[in-house]
């Protein structure tokens, strides 16, 4: 008869049958490297697509600053451009401090795992502090997109006094707007990224004190590693696009 | 036992039992149905095959509201005048049997019922590689839908499936943020289910089961994947604008201010004319399988056939551009789109052709899939080439936003997705339910639904070359007999869906015992138990066959034993 | 195949080359170059994120599949800016005057 | 039989100059459809009968495919696929390339009625009334929400977008009355949002429009608005532009821009300067008009875009009625409206194309049910209801 049994651990390699026992193992899976395996390549998969849903808001951005460039220069300008550039400092900052927290999490150190954790979390909070600044700055002056959308007349002034005798350089008050709209979607999506991150990062902290991971077990720390650093290259092309131009 | 069959012992080494070998007795054995009862072990379920069933019950349950919401637009539309219901309603009605429709029935159906019981069985893994995302992708859908029913019961959303700007940001009254909240949500679980094929094609093969030894269900179901995945993101923030734009007034496509309306429309399409191909490539999927079973030949052009989904799958991407020849696009942009329309019209006729060329010489059976297989390579090939009408620019002028419009996608939809879709059912229901369909009252239904289905839309082809408009609640008078012949198709139509809901469900107890291949099929899924166990092998199988290989038994490889070429590792994929 | 460890002084240095090429975007916004500002602003960005991405990210490191991952996904992005692009840049081609 | 007796139509009226070359396009793509399903479904069918199953056990000899067969199939149907590309690409030139010498009519959609302005003056809502041989381009814009504007007779349609101009062109052949619809689904009445499009004889056409006599021409009109909102004031029409360009002369012509680039004045550009200045500032100027947005409607915008247009004479459409308007109405100060209702259909007179139009049915129309009591000249005024298909079709409102 044409049929072909096999006991199961002979069709694998020797090593995966010792891994069969690891807690960490999945039923479903026959090794830890297929698991991890799928794990990475599925964290990759969902970055895509995280690319593709800020992609539509920036194919916006794209748009609307080709047909009102001097409207997004003025919104730019009322950007405070050293607190933009701090956060980006500091989220850097925080993709080192993650970089670090894998790199322990690899070498089985936990103590230092945890602590870098904690680095990347705190990060986190400094950026979103800083962002709620920013925004609380711009709820005071009316700066809002919507029905009451108010300019701030001082940085108006002072842009165009900055470009005085430049003719170009005049701004549509009502299609300044457009810049904030861009401006509160990106940040504000990009912000909720971040507060996602700082969730599932505390997670993480509060399973690794629970000896959860171990240098053959710890993709979890990888993907959170992989979606964190993601969040940082979207900043890395906010942070120009939206503090830095019209700005000379 | 349930250990692992070649394609071919058992026409030619077990005796068959009673004629069509179809009788064979299962003994009472372990089962992923008869494995836990409880409510809770389904709705906590990890298992691919139980979230299937959730799926299947969820989705037929959208499926038949969106039918009655299709009789009573069939219904107002028998006499010109706007009697049966106001015009608010009737923009309702078809707005709720597009959004229902869509997002509820087609781009959930064959995927996350089929694809999910299917994917797994077909490469030989115990489930898909991320169980819970799986069951968090049912969730969300039923979070989805509960919030999209509640927008419908509430009040209702009167925009049109699509939610064009500025008529759903700034002017219509009713429930559009929910209901673009509830398809958010809904994106989300179709992004997950993409994501797990993807993952699961990747890693999860069993040995031996190389790229061109996957099942061609496999490569369609990739190439859905790759769509749901690169095309969901776009529709989720395209909504998330709108609710924005409806809530704060931002005006990001409202023109006074500086926006777009147009811009919605590419980001829009830039999802929904994928989403198309999210509906079409699995059906194509199930008609490799059918097509391939019922004339036991493996499929003419195999390679062909796979990368025809992969190439439906990123030519589809390029293309939306099409929905927009009269929308003040550039004249330029719609030259370029009309242009890579035809040419995803390319892997679409390869499959025609190739389906009709596997028939060649094979032995072809007339069991109820088969006939829907067959009623899907006329109707699909109707519904494809009217689809050029579309994508030629200026007959596309006259029939855009017409009945012909309205006629070609549900011969694409309904006549391609849905029949494949009952085909498919059908097809695996012994495998599903370890039961066997009634045969001949499968066969009539099969053709109550084809010919309801021709007399339901093919009017509508005439209607739109009048110009008859879509979305209209009343219509000149010269318009009525074809809406009449409409009506009436429709309404056959209907009985033919009903049919087979209650003969499947009569088969579920007093149907007979499936055998574990009643079809004499060759897919890994056919050579475990009906219905199969819950880690779906008993030992994980070892392939050394190649996809449809209906050998003869003196050709045919001695089977288990591996050669070189076949890579046992699962995990080969990476690097290579 | 199993999985590298980088180095920790290889991310401090990533970190460094990071911080500076933050600077120098932010000193070369105040200039003006024109046109060129874009340009100089997106190509850091560029580069700071090719750095994240394959460094920390450790995709220097990773299998093929990933990179096709990747580059897939920058890919598609791009037809979605190309071809919307066809249109917006193209509208006076064909001017309802003529 | 019973279809083709009855009221019922199963082709459309070929009423414009288009519509045979559409139709062609049509049945040459339903040709081939129809070869290719039928072939598909004529060798399926054989296949499955005559390769049926004849034993429960048989297994057929396999073909794996073949490379030969793959490309042909491929690449004849690309190749005819070619063919639909081509033909439709030129059709949609012809569609969407707008004729010099056309009347100019300016429609604005809004929820849910259609108004035309024709270039004398006179305004309509849900009916078009327009001569026959005539070729007639149709500005149009909405105040609300997305529409299109179809009339499926003569095969033409296009959206109609908030903040834009698109524009669609015809050349009625057969006098008549047409539907006229709107196709882009726009809210509650979407399908009360249309009416009739009426092709007349020429005479009958002047006779309609001189029935209406107290109309303004748009561009008397938008020189009106001209005044009254203080345009004049700098961008005076005479030429003498100190802090603002002049406007005389400019339509059609590329102006430099301040930022180094160019634009082609067009109605979108006028549209575009008076709702947002700053958007593209002419090269020597600075940015000091005030934004207009909110103190014009849609049909004073194309009033005051006609009145700029007619300011340019070369490029100016040729139109019949332009020029006249222009003479008897010199640019200083107020217009007369009265002047207007009877100047233009002498203008309209003097055309040589005015005369009655022999076209009309002669060659055309075979197939249709509906050419016998649209065509004769007396069925056709506004209002005449004739068969079956002419009936106002709406109950509501």
């Amino acid at each position: 008869m044409a049929t072909q049994t096999l006991n199961h651990a002979d069709a694998h390699h020797d090593a995966a049958h010792d891994e069969e026992h690891h807690p960490g193992l999945a039923h479903h899976f026959d090794n830890m490297e297929q698991q991890r395996d799928s794990g990475t390549l599925g964290m990759w998969v969902f970055l895509v697509t995280e690319i593709m849903f800020f992609g539509g808001m920036f194919l916006a951005y794209m748009l609307f600053r080709a047909s009102n460039p001097n409207e997004f220069a003025a919104g730019s300008y009322q950007l405070d451009v050293l607190l933009g550039g701090i956060n980006t400092a500091v989220l850097i900052g925080s993709s080192l401090t993650m970089a670090l927290a894998v790199f322990f999490a690899q070498t089985g150190n936990k103590s230092l795992l945890v602590l870098f954790l904690l680095a990347t979390i705190l990060l986190g909070f400094v950026f979103l502090g800083i962002k709620a600044v920013e925004y609380g700055t711009k709820f005071s002056h009316g700066t809002i997109p919507g029905r009451n959308f108010k300019v701030e007349h001082k940085k108006m002034e002072e842009y165009e006094e900055h470009h005085h005798g430049d003719a170009a350089a005049n701004v549509d008050p009502a299609r300044l707007q457009m810049f904030f709209v861009i401006y509160f979607m990106l940040t504000g999506v990009h912000a909720l990224h971040m507060i996602i991150g700082i969730g599932v990062m505390s997670v993480l902290v509060f399973f690794a004190l629970r000896n959860r991971y171990s240098p053959e077990y710890h993709s979890h720390i990888e993907l959170a590693g992989l979606y964190w650093h993601f969040v940082d290259i979207v900043w890395i092309f906010l942070f120009p696009l939206l503090y830095l131009i019209g700005r000379h | 036992m349930s250990s692992i069959n070649s394609p071919f012992d058992k026409p030619f080494e077990q005796p068959v039992d009673s004629p069509g070998g179809r009788m064979r007795p299962v003994p009472a054995e372990r089962n992923y149905l008869n494995a836990d009862y409880s409510v809770r072990s389904w709705l906590l379920t990890k298992d691919h095959k139980r979230i299937a069933l959730l799926y299947l019950f969820s989705v037929s349950f959208f499926f038949f509201i969106g039918s009655i919401y299709a009789m009573l637009i069939r219904l107002e539309l028998l006499t010109p005048k706007g009697d049966l219901v106001q015009a608010a309603t009737y923009n309702k009605l078809f707005t709720h049997h597009g959004i229902i429709m869509i997002f509820l029935f087609l781009i959930p159906s064959i995927p996350a019922i089929l694809g999910n019981f299917l994917v797994p069985l077909m490469i030989g893994a115990k489930d898909l590689a991320f169980p819970k995302i799986n069951l968090l992708s049912w969730y969300l859908y039923m979070i989805g839908a509960v919030i999209v029913s509640s927008a419908i019961m509430i009040g209702g959303v009167d925009t049109g499936w699509y939610f064009y700007v500025p008529y759903s940001s700034n002017f219509s009254n009713t429930y559009v943020t929910l209901a673009g909240l509830g398809i958010f949500v809904l994106g989300f679980s179709s992004i997950l289910t993409g994501l797990n094929f993807i993952v699961t094609t990747h890693t999860m093969r069993a040995p031996g089961m190389t790229w061109f030894r996957l099942p061609l269900f496999i490569w369609s179901h990739y190439a859905t994947s790759l769509i749901m995945l690169l095309g969901t993101p776009v529709i989720a923030i395209t909504l998330l604008l709108l609710v924005f734009e409806r809530t704060f007034h931002v005006g990001i496509f409202d023109p006074t201010i500086g926006g777009d309306p147009v811009l919605f429309q590419h980001l829009f399409w830039f999802y929904s004319h994928p989403a198309v191909y999210i509906m079409l490539l699995p059906g194509m999927a199930i008609i490799s399988e059918i097509i391939a079973t019922f004339s036991r030949k493996n499929i003419f052009g195999y390679k062909f056939v796979a990368f025809s989904s992969i190439a439906i799958a990123v030519f589809g991407f390029l293309v939306w551009g099409h929905h927009l020849f009269s929308s003040s696009q550039s004249v330029f942009a719609g030259m370029i789109f009309s242009f890579i329309s035809f040419a995803v019209a390319v892997p679409s006729a390869i499959k025609v052709f190739n389906w009709t060329a596997t028939l060649f010489r094979g032995s072809i059976s007339y069991d109820t899939p088969m006939l829907y297989a067959l009623g899907y390579i006329g109707l699909f090939a109707i519904g494809g080439l009217t689809g050029l009408f579309l994508a030629s620019l200026g007959m596309d002028v006259h029939l855009t936003d017409t009945y012909f419009v309205v006629a070609h996608f549900h011969y694409v939809m309904v006549g391609g997705t849905l029949l494949a879709y009952l085909g498919g059912i059908h097809y695996w229901w012994p495998k599903i339910t370890g039961r066997l369909y009634p045969e001949g009252w499968g066969r009539f239904s099969a053709l109550i639904v084809f010919v309801g289905f021709n007399l339901t839309f093919f009017p509508q082809f005439l209607l739109g070359f009048l110009g008859m408009p879509r979305r209209y609640h009343a219509y000149p008078p010269e318009y009525q007999v074809l809406n009449v012949l409409s009506s009436a198709g429709a309404s056959i139509l209907a009985i033919g869906f009903t049919i087979p809901l209650i003969y499947l469900l009569w088969s579920l107890r007093y149907g007979p015992k499936a055998t574990d291949d009643p079809w004499m099929a060759t897919g890994l899924e056919w050579r475990t138990s009906s219905p199969p166990p819950t880690e779906n092998f008993v030992e994980t199988p070892i392939v050394t066959w190649e996809a449809y290989e209906f050998a003869p038994q003196e050709t045919m490889k001695v089977v288990g034993k591996l050669t070189p070429d076949d890579k046992p590792d699962r995990s080969s994929y990476s690097g290579n | 195949m199993s999985e590298h460890i980088v180095s920790k002084n290889l991310y401090f240095l990533i970190f460094g080359a990071l911080m500076v090429l933050t600077a120098i975007t932010v000193g070369v916004a105040f200039v003006n170059l024109g046109p060129l500002n874009n340009v100089v602003a997106l190509t850091i960005a560029v580069i700071k994120a090719l750095l994240v991405i394959l460094y920390f990210m450790h995709v220097r490191y990773s299998s093929r599949l990933t990179w096709l991952v990747i580059v897939g996904g920058f890919f598609w992005l791009a037809i979605m800016f190309v071809l919307t692009s066809s249109d917006y840049l193209t509208r006076g081609w064909v001017s309802f005057t003529r | 039989m019973f279809l083709l007796q009855s009221p019922v139509r199963l082709l459309p009226e070929q009423a414009s100059t288009i519509s045979g070359e559409v139709d062609a396009l049509y049945f040459y793509l339903w040709g081939v459809s129809a070869v290719m399903t039928l072939l598909v479904a004529i060798v399926a069918a054989f296949f499955v009968i005559k390769y049926r199953r004849r034993a429960p056990d048989e297994i057929p000899r396999q073909i794996a495919g073949s490379m030969k067969l793959e490309t042909l199939w491929s690449v004849i149907p690309f190749i005819i696929m070619l063919t639909f590309f081509g033909w439709g690409l030129k059709l949609y030139f012809t569609m969407y390339r707008m004729p010099k010498d056309a009347m100019e009519i300016s429609v604005v959609g809004k929820q849910w009625m259609w108004k035309f302005q024709h270039p004398t003056g006179q305004r309509e809502i849900n009916e078009l009334h327009v001569p026959i041989g005539q070729k007639i381009k149709l500005i149009m814009t909405t105040e609300d929400v997305i529409h299109a504007l179809s009339i499926p007779d003569f095969r033409i349609k296009s959206d109609v977008v908030p903040g834009r101009y698109t524009a669609i062109w015809f050349e009625a052949t057969k006098t008549g009355r047409y539907h006229l619809f709107c196709t882009e689904y726009c809210g509650t009445n979407h399908s009360g949002m249309g009416g009739f499009v009426e092709v007349m004889e020429r005479n009958e056409y002047e006779a309609w429009l001189s029935g209406n006599l107290n109309a303004v021409s748009p561009i008397v009109a938008g020189e009106g608005h001209f005044n009254s909102l203080g345009c004049v004031s700098c961008h005076s029409a005479g030429g003498a532009g100190g802090r603002c360009p002049t406007l005389a002369g400019i339509f059609g012509k590329q102006q430099p821009l301040a930022d180094g680039g160019n634009v082609t004045v067009d109605e979108a550009y006028i549209r575009e300067s008076i709702l947002n200045p700053s958007a593209k500032i002419v090269a020597g100027y600075s940015n000091i008009m005030p934004t207009y947005q909110g103190q014009v409607s849609e049909e004073q915008l194309l009033q005051l875009v006609s009145y700029i247009k007619s300011l340019s004479p070369a490029a100016s459409n040729g139109i019949q009625t332009t020029a006249p308007a222009r003479e008897n109405n010199p640019s200083t100060g107020v217009a007369s409206p009265s002047g207007q209702g009877t100047t233009n259909p002498d203008s309209l007179r003097s055309n040589p194309l005015a005369p009655t139009n022999p076209n009309a049915e002669a060659g055309r129309g075979a197939g249709s049910t509906r050419a016998n009591d649209a065509a004769s000249p007396g069925s056709s005024r506004p209002n005449s209801s004739s068969s079956g298909g002419n009936q106002p079709r709406r109950e509501n409102q």
